[in-house]
């Protein structure tokens, strides 16, 4: 695989933003959040906006759509022409008439972006209702073709079907032949992939570029993943608060970036190369899990009995001072593997062993005084901080309850804050005070407050930014290299495990299917689900860092 | 469910279907009233409550009755006195028939006598000298009497509470403590079971077979000559909405019409509003014997000082016309009428005498509980007004609010106040309920065993003995005068005055009955 | 399907029996005497003695509660203390007004209020949003019976057009029974158009933020099949889940409607067998009313089946 | 994507002052909560407002209409009504503020305990469902028939079926604050079970606590008055809006007046507090968009 290097030089335009200005609706004195964005697609293109949260990416297509939030949002000025015709000019019933017909738009979630109450079919068939006069037995014939078109299987039956009885990847197919349908001129793609696991999202993207170039749809594509960008753009613009910065071709930006900002974007991006491996420690582990396994059991006396094995047979060894990387697409047990080593939850086979001591079944008194051995961060940086407590509380909650004298708890936060970042004066804040990387700092700072020998780090960075994650990741390394801590890091992202894992765990449907040092795992995968796993991770050709092809 | 339930309730599905449906389509005469109360309890001798005595005039016939002028006349039976006033023959007259068809015979009469006798109040003390009751032949009754009784005919046949009521002997049998199961009289009307809805209304239809007396109907005596198909009582919680339907025309008849709503039927040509019958009711208040600080006497004087009548008759009536400020504990316009005691309680009462007196009693602020019942409307007002009266004289008044049936049971407890127990009610009597020494209850001084309030007074005893001996009117009248005089001195009960609710009627209701119970027979509708 | 039905049905049992025991015990401890309100006003000690036993009401608590539940698993619930009447017949014969009362209610309420909420959340923050909201909230905040005798003055009193209290069954004719049913109706549905109106409005709220609305805008939906067609059935879950709930503010509504019209009803009977301390007719119709509020919930549980496929059993 | 989620996440006073400005809501709430500062006003210094001992009866005066010595007029005992009306507010909003605190009270202590032990959880929600499934008015008639009606038993009455409604709540909170990320690292922490529940769950039931709690003030308001409508309320020597009320009941198309204005006051008042609830609910917590019936 490689980047797109296709001329479009010659093909008409038909897409046409010039100097977009959205601001706040009826807040005239706030600055605007998209400050005069310009920029063309052309027939049978594909631009992507790229940019992180916040940056206007998702305003600039929900305004060339007409959908912008009508109380809160609103055009002020520049033009948005599709094929020659000025969009804003258009009362809303012209509008209404344009989409789907001429420009159609995808969403990230496909499982919202479907009406849950309606089967399939007719809410495919509802375009053509709306837009074509065509009898029934046409228009069912038509809906069809175009399910064929994008590759569903068994096209009748999920004609049938309602949204929840179909799988994501099938979800967001039936979004893009509801797209398609009509053959728009324009497809507006917004984060159509970021809610699927890498091998859907890598099975979406080609069906996207199959169709475009069928029947050749000019496409907008918005996402913030870099590996995305390199796999499907011409061309691409790099946004930030509400401004193009950059515009390219996919080679121009990715090679040269003229931009500081697109330069830092670009290099926060993980190397999918393992990092040079560590000394294994000669210590003995920390912790060992064996033969671990959680299965949900439900029913009543009436009732079936359902059995859900959310994992099992999960074992492995954790030196101090060392990473184990635990990685898989959602549903594949990782969480819960990660809640049964903290004892959130009591696993139903097998044995942890912390310091030799088997933790798996130990009541909550029996496990209190081996929890300040065992530190979690989680996922959402937003929630795993208490809203109502100030930073000082949070931070000292765990050595106070291990009777640590307020003074020493205080002075040990302090130093902490230093650790990460932030000022002294960041204790008296509560988080809504604080970003969403510093918050996951701060998080990060609250688990090693009590010097734990274990910390489970719960996709701990995939929530942020990529500019933010590096952040954070340092300061996972960092802080290994201080205190020798030993991390269960759990992710889906073959980027960052590369990056921070000294071992890794492939995890598939509860069960490990392959499990060793990183750089032997990702380099040389053994089991063909994880080769799948890397094959479908995007831009896996290109060195973002390095700007230039990886040579594998 | 099993199959007889599902069955009555199917059954009862379909009556009140048939209740609901019946009235309006047919071309008969219904009247529909509303009366002073709902009718709940249907057997007439467990209870004094009116309007069970009212259902009563309906189905049931009596032997004697009262007339327009008070004398006891004939009415199911001619009778026939000894000359030592001690043996008294009843001859049934002809054509009486109970509404199951079964002629009304001697027998039915002695079972019906012997049930009242061991209730009714009048009954005890007549059957206390009673030598026998028994049926002769079919058609002749012999009571005799140990002593002479000189209220014989007066206590048999008063109009209230309670009669004695014929009923069919197999349900007078029935034993006193329970109620009647079946409702078959010999009366003018019949009732009609399916239509019986408690809450919502009853229904009486005209008795076709009734052979009414020869003479005009007065008072109670006389012919019962019916007039209209049906008669429907229908049960409104909320007198505006009785006002309402009776403008309306959804019926013809309040028997209690409130004063206060009378102004919205003026000028309404359709509706009449009328006192019915001359008599109303006393309103009352009883303190209890039993406990300070009402055992002692001075103090209860020293609240019948406190006490003022036209306030409290004021509070509860409104217009000065439905009231009448009267002493007299026997009733005004009553043959033993007289106020002695009784006049700093007709005029604004004497509060600085009362507490003068509270002081000499050495009362020592014992509360006065007062019980206030919250829901009847011609109770609610009394004892708001008497705890203003008594605490401006000095009382220390605990008026605790009630529902009445709480205080209904309240009552009868003679735990002390403290304990679930009471110092004073107020409650209101028909003035035919207390006309004469006899038949008024609260001038029983048997201690535990007297009403409500337990007075221990063998004096009052005593002059009740002499009154029952007393053969002349004017031999009566004195000694009535003497009991008032006591009654006031010891303050059996406080009469705070009389008032008479007047009815409000359409004007196609005609020829009513000027009787204190209400009567349907006599009455007429016209057609619209 | 069949299973979980009849777990479900299973799970109001315990339900149930909590709610007979509750009540059960509530009345019995309540002071108050039906013996001495059958035998009016000058009964003597003895005498109360007497029919309080004939009325079995010395008996040990248990023992009365044990006969009690035995007879209404039986199918028998007793006899009115007053008067004597099976209290299923009493009940049987005023349910009828009740039913039909509250079914009225329940669809002027559905036809009024939904399209209010709907074209609330459509012009969310405009005049019509505000002017349905503060029709809400005041119905909320206006007690009934101030509804309700507003309504006697003006269209029974002041302008005569309606009869002013009473009940006619259906069966009388449509004409005789709308005639005295809407005013009672109208008034019940003041505080459940509110209701239901304020549901409709915050679900459909949230339905129109979700992103399959976006979806069809952008498909080109035009916005009354939106809203009636694509919103409207996916706020149906919680706008049936509060018809539901709001059944047992219908009960309480109905309790003052039937006091202020007049109208031959369960609410009437129940209010009256309270302060009349009827025991069996009190136990009877919480028990009744509590069963009925129960099986109609578990109904609309069922039900949401029909509106969101999502949701199977 | 990362949302902006900052104003979910504020402590609930900070939104309970952002949430509730005059941008975001409306002037509704201001509006509400000036008329009920004036009724509150009205009440709470009613001793000093009114012009007549509110319990001082006449009956020869009784049901004037409104003339220079009796503001409002008078009622059936020839009482001043404006004195009454105001004095019967200041008890009313009592009763309201006692019913929505002890009902808060006891159902904050029962739902935390139903959401936190699942071994409580089946047997306490089975009794709350009981509770619930009974028609409330039935129940707060009959309480109020068992303990005769004073103010205590007023309270009880309302309180008892307003209690599941709040443990419903509350459980439901705390079950979905247990799964929140911070409660399990509190776990993790080594935190207590009382200090996970008093310290990290309790505080979130705060703000929807409070909203509930206007709620509750606002029915209790009109569940006092409907106890006295239907004869089980108060004695007429303490006056409420409801006794007053039910007092007027049958001199409605004599004297409107005796109805019509305290319930107009009730109204007012009952009103702006709704108002006010709706408005911290949307400050507070925009997920309780749902008012439980």
């Amino acid at each position: 695989m490689k980047l797109r290097d296709n001329d479009f030089s010659a093909a008409p335009t038909v897409l046409e933003i010039r100097d977009l200005v959205v601001g706040i609706a009826g807040r005239a004195g706030l600055p605007p959040v998209l400050k005069g964005v310009s920029f063309d697609i052309r027939r049978g293109e594909t631009v992507c906006l790229v940019g992180e949260s916040g940056s206007g990416k998702s305003v600039t297509s929900l305004s060339t759509m007409g959908l912008l939030p009508k109380d809160a949002l609103a055009v002020i000025s520049g033009q948005i022409r599709l094929n020659g015709q000025d969009l804003l000019a258009l009362s809303p019933g012209q509008m209404k008439q344009r989409r789907a017909k001429d420009l159609a738009m995808i969403f990230q979630e496909p499982m919202t972006a479907l009406n849950p109450v309606m089967k399939v079919g007719a809410q495919i068939t509802e375009v053509l209702d709306l837009h074509t006069s065509l009898g029934a037995a046409e228009k069912r014939a038509r809906v069809i073709d175009i399910m064929k078109q994008v590759h569903l299987p068994d096209v009748e039956r999920i004609f049938e079907s309602y949204p929840h009885q179909l799988s994501g990847g099938q979800r967001q197919r039936i979004m893009i032949a509801m797209a398609l349908i009509l053959e728009p001129s324009l497809l507006i793609a917004d984060e159509p992939t970021t809610a699927l696991d890498v091998t859907t999202q890598k099975q979406i993207l080609s069906l996207i570029a199959e169709l475009q170039a069928r029947h050749g749809t000019a496409v907008l594509f918005i996402t913030h993943d870099m590996g995305v960008v390199a796999e499907i753009a011409d061309r691409v613009c790099v946004m930030r608060h509400g401004e193009i910065l950059e515009t390219g071709t996919i080679r121009q930006v990715l090679e040269q970036p003229r931009h500081d900002y697109a330069q830092a974007l670009l290099s926060a991006v993980p190397s999918l190369v393992p990092r040079v491996s560590r000394p294994d420690a000669v210590a003995a582990p920390v912790l060992v899990a064996k033969g671990l396994g959680k299965t949900y059991r439900s029913g009543s006396l009436l009732g079936r009995k359902s059995e859900v094995r959310a994992s099992y047979d999960v074992g492995f060894d954790l030196k101090p001072g060392r990473t184990l990387g635990i990685v898989g697409e959602s549903g594949s047990g990782k969480t819960t593997v990660a809640r049964s080593i903290m004892r959130l939850i009591e696993p139903t086979e097998g044995q942890i062993l912390l310091d030799g001591d088997d933790i798996a079944h130990l009541s909550s008194s029996q496990m209190k005084p081996r929890r300040r051995k065992l530190q979690v961060v989680f996922q959402d940086p937003y929630r795993s901080l208490n809203p109502r407590w100030t930073i000082a509380q949070s931070l000292t909650e765990g050595p106070l309850n291990y009777g640590v004298p307020y003074a020493e708890a205080i002075a040990e936060a302090k130093r902490l804050l230093g650790v990460i970042s932030l000022p002294e004066d960041a204790l008296r804040r509560y988080p809504h005070q604080f970003s969403g990387g510093q918050r996951q700092r701060i998080a990060i700072a609250r688990a090693v407050m009590l010097r734990p020998d274990v910390l489970v780090a719960d996709e701990a960075v995939s929530a942020l930014d990529v500019s933010v994650q590096a952040q954070v990741l340092d300061l996972l390394d960092e802080l290994q290299r201080q205190t020798g801590i030993a991390i269960v890091f759990i992710t889906h992202d073959l980027r960052v495990a590369a990056q921070i894992c000294d071992d890794v765990l492939v995890m598939q449907r509860g069960a490990v299917v392959e499990q060793g040092p990183a750089g032997r795992v990702l380099h040389d995968p053994q089991h063909e689900y994880t080769r799948a796993l890397i094959a479908a991770a995007p831009g896996r050709f290109w060195d973002f860092a390095a700007r230039k092809p990886l040579v594998a | 469910m099993n199959n007889s339930v599902m069955l009555s309730f199917k059954r009862g599905l379909v009556a009140s279907v048939l209740a609901l449906t019946a009235g309006g389509a047919l071309a008969e005469t219904t009247v529909t009233a509303v009366m002073h109360s709902d009718l709940r309890v249907l057997d007439p001798v467990i209870t004094t409550a009116h309007i069970t005595r009212d259902h009563a005039y309906m189905i049931y016939d009596v032997l004697v009755a009262e007339d327009a002028n008070g004398e006891i006349k004939p009415q199911m039976a001619d009778f026939t006195v000894s000359d030592d006033l001690l043996t008294y023959t009843f001859t049934l007259r002809d054509g009486l028939a109970f509404h199951d068809g079964a002629p009304v015979t001697a027998e039915d009469v002695v079972a019906s006598l012997t049930r009242w006798g061991k209730r009714d109040t009048g009954g005890q003390l007549l059957m206390d000298v009673t030598e026998s009751v028994t049926a002769s032949d079919e058609k002749t009754v012999v009571w005799t009497l140990r002593e002479p009784f000189g209220a014989f005919l007066a206590t048999i046949g008063k109009p209230s509470a309670v009669p004695p009521f014929i009923m069919p002997k197999r349900i007078a049998e029935t034993p006193v403590e329970q109620s009647i199961a079946e409702h078959i009289g010999s009366g003018p009307f019949r009732f009609v079971p399916e239509e019986f809805q408690p809450g919502v209304g009853v229904t009486y239809a005209k008795n076709e077979d009734y052979v009414p007396r020869d003479e005009p109907a007065s008072g109670y005596a006389g012919g019962k000559v019916v007039n209209v198909d049906k008669v429907r009582w229908v049960t409104m919680s909320d007198s505006m909405t009785a006002v309402n339907a009776l403008q309306s025309g959804d019926i013809d008849l309040i028997e209690s019409m409130p004063v206060d709503l009378i102004p919205l039927l003026e000028g309404d040509d359709t509706v009449t509003v009328e006192q019915r019958s001359p008599f109303g009711f006393q309103t009352m208040g009883r303190m209890n014997f039993k406990y300070p600080p009402f055992d002692n006497p001075q103090i209860r004087k020293a609240a019948l000082m406190a006490m003022s009548q036209e306030p409290v008759l004021a509070a509860l009536m409104g217009d000065p016309a439905y009231y009448k400020v009267c002493g007299a504990i026997f009733g005004c316009g009553t043959r033993f009428e007289t106020t002695t005691g009784t006049d700093t309680l007709t005029a604004a009462g004497d509060p600085e005498g009362a507490k003068a007196l509270l002081a000499e009693a050495g009362y020592d602020g014992t509360p006065v509980v007062l019980m206030q019942p919250t829901d009847g409307p011609t109770l609610r007002a009394q004892p708001v007004v008497a705890a203003q009266q008594l605490r401006a004289a000095g009382f220390n008044v605990d008026m605790q609010p009630m529902d009445w049936q709480t205080l209904v049971t309240r009552r009868a407890s003679q735990a002390a106040p403290a304990e679930g127990g009471w110092n004073m009610f107020f409650t209101n009597w028909e003035i035919s309920e207390i006309s004469n020494p006899v038949i008024s209850v609260m001038l029983n001084g048997r201690g535990d065993q007297a009403w409500f309030g337990w007075p221990d007074d063998p004096e009052v005893e005593a002059l009740k003995k002499e009154f029952i001996a007393a053969s002349t009117p004017e031999d009566q009248k004195a000694v009535t005068d003497k009991i008032q005089a006591h009654a006031m001195e010891t303050v059996s009960y406080v009469p705070l005055g009389e008032y008479n609710f007047p009815q409000a009627r359409r004007t196609v209701l005609t020829d009513m009955q000027p009787t204190s119970v209400p009567v349907f027979w006599g009455m007429s509708k016209t057609e619209e | 399907m069949f299973i979980y039905l009849l777990k479900r049905v299973l799970s109001v049992l315990p339900v149930l029996f909590l709610v007979s025991v509750f009540v059960f015990l509530m009345l019995r401890l309540t002071p108050g005497d039906p013996a001495a309100i059958i035998a009016g006003d000058n009964a003597t000690p003895e005498t109360l003695a007497a029919i309080r036993d004939a009325m079995g009401l010395n008996e040990p608590l248990l023992t009365q509660y044990a006969s009690w539940i035995t007879g209404i698993l039986g199918g028998d619930f007793g006899n009115s203390l007053i008067s004597g009447v099976p209290v299923l017949d009493l009940v049987a014969q005023r349910v009828g007004p009740s039913i039909s009362l509250a079914l009225m209610t329940i669809i002027i309420a559905i036809f009024v209020a939904i399209p209010m909420g709907v074209i609330a959340a459509w012009r969310h923050r405009s005049w019509i949003d505000y002017l349905v909201m503060s029709f809400s909230v005041l119905g909320f905040s206006v007690p009934v019976f101030l509804v309700g005798y507003v309504l006697l003055l003006i269209f029974s009193v002041q302008l005569g057009w309606l009869p002013p209290q009473g009940f006619k069954p259906i069966a009388d004719g449509l004409g005789p029974f709308l005639e005295r049913a809407i005013l009672p109706a109208l008034t019940l549905a003041s505080i459940y158009i509110a209701l239901i109106a304020r549901m409709t409005r915050a679900a459909m709220l949230d339905v129109l933020n979700e992103d399959y609305i976006r979806t069809a805008r952008a498909k080109g939906v035009g916005e009354q099949r939106l809203l009636f067609v694509h919103a409207l059935k996916n706020a149906a879950v919680p706008i049936v889940t509060i018809v539901g709930a709001g059944f047992a503010l219908l009960i309480s509504g109905v309790v003052v409607t039937e006091t202020i019209f007049n109208i031959p009803g369960i609410g009437r009977l129940t209010v009256d067998a309270v302060l009349a301390r009827d025991y069996p007719v009190i136990q009877a119709l919480i028990l009744l009313t509590a069963t009925l509020y129960v099986l109609i919930n578990l109904a609309i549980d069922m039900s949401y089946s029909l509106f969101d496929p999502r949701i199977r059993y | 994507m990362a949302i902006d989620r900052s104003a979910a996440d504020k402590p609930f006073l900070l939104r309970l002052l952002s949430g509730i400005s005059p941008r975001s809501t409306g002037l509704g709430p201001f509006i509400a909560a000036f008329m009920l500062l004036a009724v509150i006003g009205l009440t709470v210094f009613s001793p000093w407002i009114a012009t007549h001992d509110p319990l001082a009866m006449d009956p020869l005066m009784r049901l004037k209409p409104p003339s220079e010595a009796h503001l409002l007029g008078t009622d059936g005992y020839g009482r001043d009504l404006f004195s009454r009306m105001i004095l019967g507010g200041r008890i009313s909003l009592m009763i309201g503020v006692c019913a929505a605190v002890v009902a808060l009270g006891l159902g904050i202590l029962i739902g935390l305990l139903a959401g936190y032990f699942r071994a409580a959880d089946a047997v306490i929600m089975r009794a709350m469902d009981a509770l619930m499934a009974m028609p409330s008015i039935l129940i707060a008639i009959a309480l109020v028939a068992l303990n005769g009606p004073s103010i205590g038993s007023v309270v009880m009455a309302i309180t008892i079926p307003e209690i599941p409604r709040v443990v419903r709540l509350v459980r439901s909170v705390v079950l979905t604050v247990r799964e929140e990320p911070y409660v399990e690292a509190a776990t993790a922490l080594g935190s207590s079970t009382a200090k996970i529940l008093f310290r990290h769950l309790l505080p979130n039931t705060m703000a929807p606590m409070i909203v509930q709690g206007t709620y509750i003030i606002a029915s209790a308001i009109l569940t006092e008055a409907l106890l006295s409508f239907l004869g089980a309320g108060i004695s007429t020597e303490i006056p409420t809006w409801g006794n007053i009320m039910a007092e007027g009941r049958q001199f409605f198309r004599i004297t409107p007046g005796i109805i019509l204005w305290p319930g107009l006051l009730l109204t007012i008042c009952v009103l702006s507090i709704n108002l006010i609830g709706d408005a911290a609910r949307d400050g507070l917590d925009p997920r309780m968009k749902k008012r439980e019936a």
